[in-house]
């Protein structure tokens, strides 16, 4: 019998007053962060909200959609080698980023096109996505000989593209943002991707996919065409990770050839399951933990980075399959029902 | 003369390569649907455990034995303290053993070090023309099918063999007709890691033995067995042989780079077409 | 497994090294003042590590050697360690920490291009200093950013000179690692065989994770080449030098690199397939000069194996580093770099004097031409003293472009 | 009833492998009807709804409906075209709420003004309310039945496969259902697979009987009950006629 988690309402009721207020003080919090701390925390948090988004894209897909794509990095380095590219032959970047954004969908379309009306089963569209994100890796890999060039600008294969611009104010091109303002820009995006996200899911297209997600046959029984609601939600998060794929690179004036990588894959995988894939919060939360993790590990000379990694990953999947924030939800859900067990009990006939 | 040798030389390495890397990946996911992601790493360790008894002094030989041996047991281990409790969650089982492949990469590097191991298989090489063939890459080959018989008259004609199908295949009735379940999922885990403790003991002579080599083959194992659909020996046979004839082929004609890349997208295609692999339609086999 | 535990903890951290630091500093009685903060980013984990591990240590045991002498214009050096973990976006996230939250002097780090090019950026816009440690393409052009490893030109010349003139190695077939230090190599490989006379067979390139060199060395075998010339690199590549003497051998075809040796190849191949291959390097443990410093390194690390290159130039990028400090008597970034710009910064390091060129922040260092021996180690062939980093000088004036911040590619 | 025919099949025929699940079935519904199917199990009634609807692909044959070929239809555009089906086993969504279920049947077609007029009239006729909240996952088994009729239902098809709608039911629930499915029937054409024999008899004017993938005989219930070659292969041997 299913249990019903503490604080976790199926997706297609309206969010309630309480979700109003903290989204709100989530934002504030952000917000008023550089109040408290110096340039070096903001950088990284920066770092931090900037993965949250690809985390999102991924979440969104797999704990809304029941679609896995081990590939979301695909459209995050498609989204930022994208912006790269566009910024440095435009010098322009408001454009580039829109670019940046609409390309990785593009070409989602494309491949989801590819996969989901050819019907491939859930393992294999996994599977299938991780090896384009693999191919892309080594195809970008390969493009260090001069010849490889779009544009003006020098792929530069394994190196990457270190001269990626910093974003400029669109009204006001000479203006360009400082550390401070991405880390504004990065939150304020964030806030409202989960926040649209969130409110995507109430709408008749959200509603439609939850349902897929849970009986896909059933949908389809009832006149739904999935598969164009699939391809719909493996676009959006597309354009979501390009999203996430382009800030990166105004966050790190860098995108390379690692945001493909499997390390990097498994990484978003890691942030997801830590955090709970049946919210869109816990994943935010996820990416922060695990990057916070990672980076402090890194500092403290404990040894190796992966050996921690690797327990965590392992610990999350045997012990705490919901993932983190749910895990705790769980345990109040099963408090709960104790009690008013014991209250049922004790109560009169 | 010497161009049709040098083909089937580089054809015959390449599929012997694919074999090794994917066999233990596959028995374990073709019989028990469980996609161990720390493959790569058994390989690994395969490599080191090679490296290390041939070191203390053992033939190279015999070491290759042992290699297999000691990964087979931590297999086994594996599958006891981790793997048995996911059962019939692919994607749990898979989450799980990343996080023991990221685990073994940094614990080994911790052990040994950063840097790759080696050791010597100085057998010489044969002539063909104007080519020399290390012999060492010929008795590559040999292993690969010696390991895919071994394996297939494993399967085929042993008791063992049945009542692992037999168990895969409805583990309820086998219980009822007595066959300890659990002890078979272990041996048959063990098994598949055993195999690629031996691939990875086979190929430490040419590549050595390093921390990070287990991500250098996991992506290609992997996409050999997804390929190869539900029977995992005549799958990997042909998902083998496919991306061996090509990336032998166009790895030789042009760069390893086009080859890889031509196996990946050759593999999508293949999946786009048969989503069930190239066994998928078939009902008899293994 | 039976660890010596002081020895694991010395090898397995830099940090372990800060924690002894106060007792040392009271001993040389120079705690009371404030310390000189200097970072470190080098990959203590992930896949190149095997480039960091030494020269981490190299310099930690730099730094406490310091410290114990009285520190650096009288200031203790306090040292900070960031594991970049093989991936850069720890290498931007790092340097900022290093430049805005603990505020170092200088940072020592980076292993590869890009990390390097990921953290120049940061140091440039803090206004820092960037010591890059590493051999690599040249071109880099920034007063903020110091090389102190190899760059082409000073090392590839009297190699190639040597191979092509005197061993009569006139066809060559290059295989280099896919980026651009394998690409701009092979193109000064190819300038200097054409430059004397010999003839560039095939150029061929291989991603870092190629492990299967046997249809390479079957086309090797066609085109029939005097010289492979090897600007392979990482761990995965040295599969290479196993599979070229398992089917073709170095006694029918000789091998030279301009890599060998870096990630201590040596060392993981057996001696059969190490031995003979000629290399150009600043250093090698076997130097006269480097006695000392091998001596103490290994006292220091407990590890008593080979040391190399890499090693080595964690102290040569620190020494250099603190004589530019003393040379300024400040360590603040723009007093170095000023000290560094006149052109009078030099050290005798394990490797041979090395001194900084003004014009182009790369340092100007004796190559030693050598060949693996059967010993797992290299035998000095020769030494040319003192290269100037020419590649670099023909594009690259600091005293005349002093805010020139990017990386030539030289044109061939 | 008129003598329409809504739903035809022609030559139906379905092999896995080698065995031949449905062979060469000639089966016509006239609108308005209500048709039961039955015979024993593996007769291919099952089967034979699953290809109606697309989540099987037939062999050979053809299906029409309204007189249009629906052979190759993808399962939604069939669902669009107007046919309903309840699977044998609950085929629902555990994870939503019993509102959120039928809403998801409802808004196939409708605007979301008469959609959500649509939940609340199903709701009530089906006596959902209290458990609209609910987790279908959380309800007792004829619950999630009856949850899944509504949404059938709740689309309004023009022709609805209900697959042992009786199934693990009271008897009260039964005929409960009994009634329901003849309610529905005055708007849609209805095809029911059942094995309860007072079941059938309460609701079905015409019998279809299922034998080895083939239709062996059509008839009113009294002639089939009367029928000796359905008595020898079906009625007979379940003795519960």
């Amino acid at each position: 019998m299913a249990l019903r988690i503490v604080g976790l309402s199926p997706p297609s009721q309206p969010p309630r007053a309480w979700w109003w207020g903290f989204a709100a003080l989530f934002a504030a919090f952000l917000l008023t962060m550089p109040i408290y701390f110096d340039i070096a925390v903001l950088f990284s948090v920066t770092n931090y909200l900037v993965l949250a988004l690809l985390a999102l894209s991924m979440s969104f897909l797999w704990g809304y959609g029941g679609m896995l794509s081990f590939g979301q990095t695909a459209f995050f380095g498609l989204g930022g080698y994208t912006y790269a590219v566009m910024a440095l032959n435009l010098h322009e970047t408001t454009g580039a980023m829109i670019v940046a954004i609409v390309l990785p969908m593009l070409f989602a379309a494309v491949l989801g096109y590819f996969m989901i009306y050819g019907r491939i089963s859930d393992i294999y569209f996994s599977v299938i996505t991780l090896v384009v994100t693999l191919i892309l890796e080594k195809g970008i890999r390969a493009t260090s000989g001069d010849q490889y060039v779009v544009g003006s600008v020098r792929l530069n294969g394994q190196n990457g593209i270190p001269t990626t611009p910093a974003l400029q104010v669109p009204w006001n091109p000479k203006v360009q943002l400082e550390i401070d303002d991405v880390f504004y820009l990065a939150a304020i995006l964030l806030v409202l991707t989960y926040v649209g996200l969130r409110l995507l899911l109430i709408t008749r297209f959200g509603r439609i996919l939850v349902s897929i997600r849970d009986n896909e046959r059933r949908s389809a029984l009832l006149g739904y065409d999935t598969r164009r609601y699939k391809l719909l939600a493996f676009v959006i998060a597309a354009g979501v990770a390009g999203l996430g794929g382009a800030m990166w690179g105004v966050w790190g004036n860098f995108v390379g050839p690692n945001m493909f990588n499997l390390g990097q894959a498994a990484q978003v995988v890691i942030w997801v399951i830590v955090g709970g894939k049946s919210t869109l919060i816990g994943p935010i939360g996820g990416t922060i933990a695990v990057q916070y993790l990672t980076d402090w590990l890194g500092t403290q000379g404990v040894g190796q980075v992966s050996l921690v990694l690797g327990i965590v990953l392992m610990v999350m999947v045997m012990l705490f399959q919901q993932g983190l924030l749910p895990s705790v939800g769980l345990i109040a859900a099963m408090a709960r029902d104790a009690l008013s067990g014991a209250r049922r009990h004790r109560a009169p006939p | 003369m010497d161009d049709v040798a040098i083909y089937a030389y580089q054809i015959g390495l390449s599929f012997a390569i694919f074999i090794l890397i994917s066999l233990g990946l596959a028995v374990i996911f073709g019989m028990m649907r469980v996609i161990n992601l720390a493959q790569g790493e058994f390989l690994m360790l395969g490599a080191y455990f090679c490296t290390l008894i041939t070191k203390a002094g053992v033939d190279l030989w015999i070491s290759f034995f042992l290699a297999a041996l000691a990964v087979g047991v931590f297999g086994m281990i594996v599958e006891r303290v981790m793997i048995r409790y996911l059962y019939g969650r692919i994607l749990d089982t898979l989450l799980a053993t990343w996080g023991l492949s990221l685990f073994l990469v940094g614990g080994v590097t911790t052990i040994f070090g950063p840097q790759s191991e080696s050791v010597a298989a100085t057998l010489g090489q044969v002539t063909v023309g104007a080519f020399g063939i290390s012999l060492y890459n010929l008795v590559v080959i040999a292993f690969a099918l010696a390991l895919l018989l071994g394996t297939y008259a494993l399967w085929r004609y042993t008791r063992f063999g049945l009542v692992v199908r037999g168990t895969m295949q409805n583990p309820a009735m086998a219980a009822a007709l007595g066959v300890n379940t659990g002890l078979v999922y272990t041996l048959t885990f063990g098994f598949g890691s055993a195999i690629t403790g031996l691939a990875g003991a086979v190929l430490a002579p040419i590549v050595g033995a390093a921390p990070p080599m287990g991500v250098f083959f996991i992506g290609k194992a992997f996409i050999t067995v997804i390929s190869a659909g539900h029977l995992p020996l005549l799958g990997t046979i042909s998902a083998s042989g496919l991306y061996g004839v090509i990336d032998g082929v166009v790895a030789y004609i042009s760069s390893s780079v086009i080859g890889e890349m031509t196996v990946l997208f050759v593999a999508i295609i293949l999946l786009r077409l048969l989503p069930l692999g190239i066994t998928g339609r078939m009902r008899r086999g293994i | 497994m039976a660890f010596n535990r002081r020895e694991f903890v010395k090898a397995a951290s830099g940090a372990i090294v800060l924690a002894s630091a106060p007792f040392v500093l009271k001993r040389a009685g120079i705690a009371a003042e404030e310390p000189i903060r200097i970072g470190n980013i080098l990959d203590k984990s992930g896949g190149l590590n095997i480039y960091s591990l030494k020269q981490m240590q190299a310099l930690a045991m730099t730094v406490e050697e310091i410290n114990k002498a009285g520190g650096l214009i009288g200031r203790p050096i306090e040292l900070l360690f960031y594991d970049s973990q093989s991936d850069n976006q720890f290498n931007s996230k790092y340097a900022t920490d290093a430049m805005v939250k603990d505020k170092v002097k200088v940072i020592h780090g980076g292993i590869t291009s890009s990390s390097r090019e990921v953290m120049r950026p940061i140091v440039d816009k803090f206004k820092g200093l960037l010591f890059y440690n590493s051999l690599y393409e040249g071109g880099v052009c920034d007063r903020r950013h110091v090389s102190t490893g190899m760059v082409p030109a000073q090392q590839l010349a009297p190699l190639i000179e040597y191979m092509v003139k005197e061993k009569g190695g006139k066809k060559g077939y290059i295989l280099a690692a896919d980026y651009n230090y394998g690409h701009i190599t092979s193109k000064w490989m190819q300038k200097f065989i054409r430059d004397h006379g010999g003839e560039d067979l095939a150029v061929e390139f291989f991603p870092l994770d190629v492990t299967n060199f046997a249809p390479a060395i079957s086309r090797i075998q066609a085109a029939k080449p005097d010289v492979v010339w090897s600007a392979l690199v990482g761990g995965a590549h040295i599969a290479f030098y196993r599979q070229f003497e398992a089917t073709i051998g170095k006694k029918n075809m000789m091998l030279a690199s301009s890599t060998y040796g870096v990630g201590l190849e040596q060392l993981q191949l057996s001696p059969e397939e190490g031995d003979g291959i000629v290399v150009a390097t600043s250093f090698i443990d076997s130097l006269p000069t480097a006695k000392d410093f091998i001596a103490k390194f290994k006292a220091f690390s407990g590890d008593q194996s080979y040391v190399g290159e890499y090693g080595e130039y964690g102290a040569r990028g620190l020494l250099i580093w603190a004589e530019a400090v003393r040379q300024a008597n400040s360590a603040e970034p723009d007093a170095v770099i000023e000290a560094l710009a006149k052109g009078g910064v030099k050290v005798n390091g394990a490797g041979g004097l090395y001194s900084v060129d003004g014009q182009t922040n790369h340092t100007t260092m004796d190559i030693h031409l050598v060949v693996g021996n059967k010993s797992q180690s290299f035998d000095l062939i020769r030494s040319f003293e003192q290269r100037p980093p020419s590649d670099t000088q023909m594009v690259c004036d600091l005293n005349k472009n002093p805010n020139d911040a990017q990386q030539y590619e030289i044109k061939l | 009833m008129s003598d329409e025919i809504i739903l035809e099949t022609r030559g139906l025929e379905k092999r896995f492998g080698g065995v031949r699940a449905i062979a060469d079935v000639s089966f016509k519904l006239r609108r308005g009807e209500l048709r039961c199917l039955i015979g024993p199990n593996g007769a291919g009634k099952s089967t034979f709804f699953k290809m109606l609807t697309a989540q099987l692909k037939p062999t050979s044959g053809q299906i029409l409906f309204e007189s249009k070929e629906i052979t190759r239809l993808e399962a939604h555009e069939i669902g669009r075209r107007g046919i309903g089906i309840k699977n044998q086993v609950p085929d629902v969504y555990d994870g939503l709420s019993v509102r959120e279920n039928i809403w998801l049947a409802a808004s196939v077609r409708a605007r979301p003004t008469l959609a959500r007029a649509k939940v609340d009239e199903v709701m009530a006729r089906l006596e959902l309310e209290p458990l609209a909240d609910r987790l279908v996952g959380e309800l007792a088994h004829g619950q999630r039945q009856w949850v899944e009729f509504g949404m059938v239902t709740a689309r309004e098809p023009k022709v609805i496969l209900l697959d042992e709608p009786t199934a693990g039911m009271s008897a009260e629930e039964t005929s409960r259902t009994a009634a329901l499915i003849r309610e529905a029937n005055k708007l849609a054409t209805i095809v029911v697979v059942e094995h309860d024999m007072q079941f059938i008899r309460q609701i079905a004017r015409t019998v279809t009987v299922f034998h080895q993938g083939a239709i062996l005989a059509e008839d009113t219930m009294e002639n089939i009950q009367k029928n000796q070659t359905v008595k020898d292969v079906y009625l007979g041997k379940s003795g519960r006629a």
